[in-house]
């Protein structure tokens, strides 16, 4: 019956670790988050889920042989994941109100302000001797201020793999959080009377502008910026097979059974980095708040942007969309919209607020390359 | 300041600008190429008739099949 | 014309094996029965025609660098596709008749005595002399029983490679003819009067039970069985994405596209360990005898169990559904509500049978777990 | 009875005693869980009306987009 | 700051060289033929893309580690892709016309002419001192007359790599071209009378004949050609799976989801192939003059195989749908129709001419299978 | 005529050989089974009745059970 012991002996039980046992009650909580209170849960379900099956003691599915070890080195370690989910977000991103006013670019690019801010935030909080952050992790918790998950993982997986667990369900959380997080900023910077700006409807952007706008981006990164160039090439390959519109049966794929596949699996491998070791320590906490700054200062100076600008130009921009330059599509822009109407019940302004909005999507990538060529 | 927060000073100062220098390159590609493209003749650019692809025509011969078979079995 | 010879001396017909011949007809058999008879063909139709394709003289499909070997490599050999099953599997399955009658699920693990008798039967040949299993052996080949595919194959990769391929036919094939192997032995072992016996109408479940069952199953995966935790935790992530309701189209993908696509990888896999040198012999046929006999043994102490709740529970439960344990979701429920409605035309058993049903897939997948930790 | 045999005996010993006891578990498990949910009040754990996931929200954007088009091309 | 002259350094434009420059010209003009012109955009935009994506300076995404590089690494090198299309083409054909009327499988022998005469023509180019091919290179750049993507790159891949960018862009485009290329020779060839003969309309082909034709393909590919058993294996096992009729959700995900993903992947990967080094040179312009050549020479002798068989047959065929017997599914027998259609306007052709087009498909399967053997 | 040549002849008279016996082959072996096939009895090769895949079955045990949840709640 010495293997009946044995049995025994491997119970999850007889070698719960305190660390183990804490990362899977973070597991539920993700997957509680997810369910709900629907923080995005495409990725917050499966990751929570791998947080808990790469915790539980004994069955090592995180190991050599594991399904998550093969998930994880395959797709997440490589970037491959993150690379094909841009593309599916590419597939399914409107460059339209963009190309309508592409001055919104400029609030796109404001807004990233929230990431390299967060990037002296953590080298202070390393020089107050609270953390232990290199640049390298600084630079990749800064990502998170990009409001982009794909973006955070694929920068992450290069500059800090052992915060990406902490890093992605940051940059996760916190979009789901925009709701909350933004609109108290929004208001104290604007006066009343700037949030009743409105805007007068955009022009119609034509078919051939959106097929050589993905195009001239790819162009632009080849010439400047070649360290961006994986994640917006990607990114630009999927607009350019939506927008042609010859190959609609590769842009669905792209954008459902590929990219859902690949979400799954994205999530797991997230999940299946959540280890305590990495976790359950004051740097994560350090990441939490540091994530959360980035939010603030990226919606601040969005906004400012937008108010600086209308100093210059003659057909006022309305502030509020200022905030949606942090990127988390579609999610910022209708916070936009939804604080503008609280101001001014005619004053429709998602459309408006979908231009800074793709425009913050770009902004993070074009950081992202910045840094992974500062450390390349 | 200590090193390392010059280090991330550097970081943003080279950051930000890398940023706003790239995204002012794509306003003024964007503005560029709509007036550009505003002007050329309005040739529709994804010529319908005769660009089908291989899944439509397949259709189309799923179609005439099924017609053939149709008449046949009568 | 030395090159010409050369593609003479190459061609199949002067180089084929008798075994090689005879593996190809056995493909040829499978996939007559997958089309004509409809034995599971979603799976037999790709292990038959692997079956063919690997067996092929000279054309070296299963060899290193050939498509079936990369396949059986990547996706057998690791686990990977049996997991990627069972997750999508459980994001097809039902556990609301279970929840709203949880004693049935002791109906499912009496049914796991098919799995256990069927290793005794082997180990007795093996000292009878007629073959040669191992213990390990023993155990895969006892998995059969559990009725379920993915299970079966798992077990086998891990602990009977060279089995494999034998296993899964087997276990796909009696999966095919529950309704030909399980109705006499419920008959013999039922009186009329108890296959008359009718059962109330299962109570409404609420989406909150079904969404917490599957933590609770992973909950005690993780205390008591780690090493069922790659089988149970992927199929309760499958259940709990579709439950949970906030991924639809996650579990849409898992349920379609990704399943469809490893259900094919995974037939050729299966298909392509079909090599005369493991399967022509005479423990092909013992593992075909035992495997029948597991199903049978599973069906019966299916039924008795039911009979012996019955002796202490007041209101009776038909002893038609205890066959349901054995798996082979849905059919064997199907067999349960057809036995029953021969015996009485208003006994509608079908839900009052989806509880053991699906009770028998985690059964087995716990006795999965128990070997894997005995042989660890 | 020969040694291989009396692994198999153990090992089903093991099994089925593992089986049970697990489901037994379970079967107890479920019944608390039953019992606790069904007395909790009546909440909708999932709340529709503010829990669009951003798939729905994009169709949302999208119908906007396809209003205001229809609406400037008058 | 010489992290910021590092970062100008590092830009695409201080490290851009020609030959990196003209391909992605090149892969530009690509995507132009691919969205301007419908030139096969499901292969041609991808690849066009890939190839720009693999010549951005710096950006290394061809290199070790790099996306293109492990796309190109699994799915290229080892045949995976060009097979699992494969696959889905054989889900997608319909072998009833063929069935009907065998005897027009010698027209789709016949236009196998084309893939050989042009190996005379490399060899001869090379005897010429124009150019350097191996026997192996004119192997390769002969399939391009077989008007079938998918076998064109699994030949490339494994008789001459190095070529397998020029030659997969030449197969694409000629397909594309194929209205503009076969009509002339087809008037040229043939008589006003002939152009119209009208054919009979074809028998009714039952369910159980297209459910033995993939098998019995296989058994003669078994029997006297094993090397060509990857390609036709795959190839009637999707077949096999469409016309069974019992494994419905396969044969779908093997037409849509698993083929539309393993084509995004196989044109990022081709495009891969495509660096100035192995295409910028007068080698890619033989292969581009010979593949046009080859699909002269294919549609020619098709049209005058079937004069020939004209000869000894009692009810004669239309001459015109000889030539889609160089595949370019379905292309070609499309141009068979429409010319048919200008000598006499109720004479439709595009039933007849399906069986001789997929006659092609096999023909040039056969074909590849050969020159494997022959330097296998 | 040069070596090379010849290697490139001798290739094509094995692949055009191969292409054409092997084609022959098949429409020798059609034409066989198309007499077999007809005149063989009509039986339905798939038996639809008792021939439906899980999936199926899954769509009927999920018809049956919102049947009796219907029922159920009323
Ligand atoms: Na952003
Ligand atoms: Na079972
Ligand atoms: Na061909």
């Amino acid at each position: 019956m010495d293997k009946f012991q044995q049995l025994l002996l491997d119970s999850g039980l007889a070698n719960l670790e305190f660390g183990q046992f804490s990362m899977m009650i973070i597991g539920l909580v993700l997957i509680y988050l997810a369910i709900n209170k629907q923080f995005e849960p495409l990725l917050l379900l499966p990751i929570g889920f791998g947080t808990v099956l790469v915790n539980i003691p004994g069955a090592g599915m995180g190991d050599p042989g594991g399904l998550l070890y093969y998930i994880s080195n395959i797709g997440i370690s490589t970037g491959v994941f993150p690379l094909l989910i841009f593309m599916g977000v590419g597939a399914m991103t409107d460059f339209g109100p963009l190309l309508a006013n592409p001055k919104t670019l400029f609030l796109g690019a404001a807004a990233q302000f929230g990431i390299f801010g967060t990037v002296i935030g953590a080298m202070w909080m390393t020089s107050m001797g609270w953390v232990d952050f290199s640049l390298q992790d600084a630079a990749a918790i800064g990502i998170i201020g990009g409001a982009d998950g794909p973006t955070s993982i694929f920068v992450a997986s290069k500059l800090a793999p052992e915060l990406l667990g902490a890093i992605a369900v940051a940059a996760y959380s916190y979009m789901a959080l925009v709701p909350l997080i933004q609109p108290p900023i929004m208001k104290a910077l604007t006066t009343e009377a700037e949030r009743k700006i409105t805007m007068t409807q955009l022009r119609v952007v034509s078919k051939r502008e959106k097929i050589v706008f993905p195009l001239m981006v790819l162009f632009l990164v080849a010439m400047f910026l070649p360290s961006a160039a994986p994640l917006l090439g990607m990114f630009c390959f999927g607009n350019l097979m939506k927008e042609s519109g010859v190959v609609e049966r590769l842009s669905d794929t792209a954008q459902n059974a590929l990219m859902n596949t690949v979400t799954i699996m994205l999530g797991l491998g997230v999940g299946s980095k959540m280890s305590s070791e990495y976790f359950l320590n004051v740097e994560t906490l350090g990441i939490l708040s540091l994530g959360l700054v980035a939010f603030c200062v990226g919606t601040a100076t969005g906004v400012l942007m937008a108010k600086f600008m209308n100093l210059f130009i003659k057909i006022p921009i309305n502030p509020l969309i200022g905030s949606a330059g942090v990127s988390a599509v579609p999610m910022a822009a209708r916070v936009s919209n939804k604080v503008g109407l609280q101001a001014n019940n005619q004053n429709f302004l998602l459309m408006h607020a979908m231009g800074p909005n793709v425009a913050g999507v770009v902004g993070s990538a074009v950081a992202a390359g910045v840094m992974l060529s500062y450390f390349g | 300041m200590s090193d390392i927060m010059w280090d991330g000073v550097s970081l943003m100062v080279m950051g930000m600008g890398s940023v706003f220098v790239f995204l002012a390159l794509l306003v003024l590609g964007i503005t560029i190429m709509s007036q550009i493209l505003m002007r050329l003749p309005e040739v529709e650019v994804v010529a319908r008739p005769q660009s089908r692809n291989s899944d439509e025509e397949m259709a189309e011969v799923a179609a005439v099949a099924a017609a053939v078979k149709l008449v046949h079995q009568r």
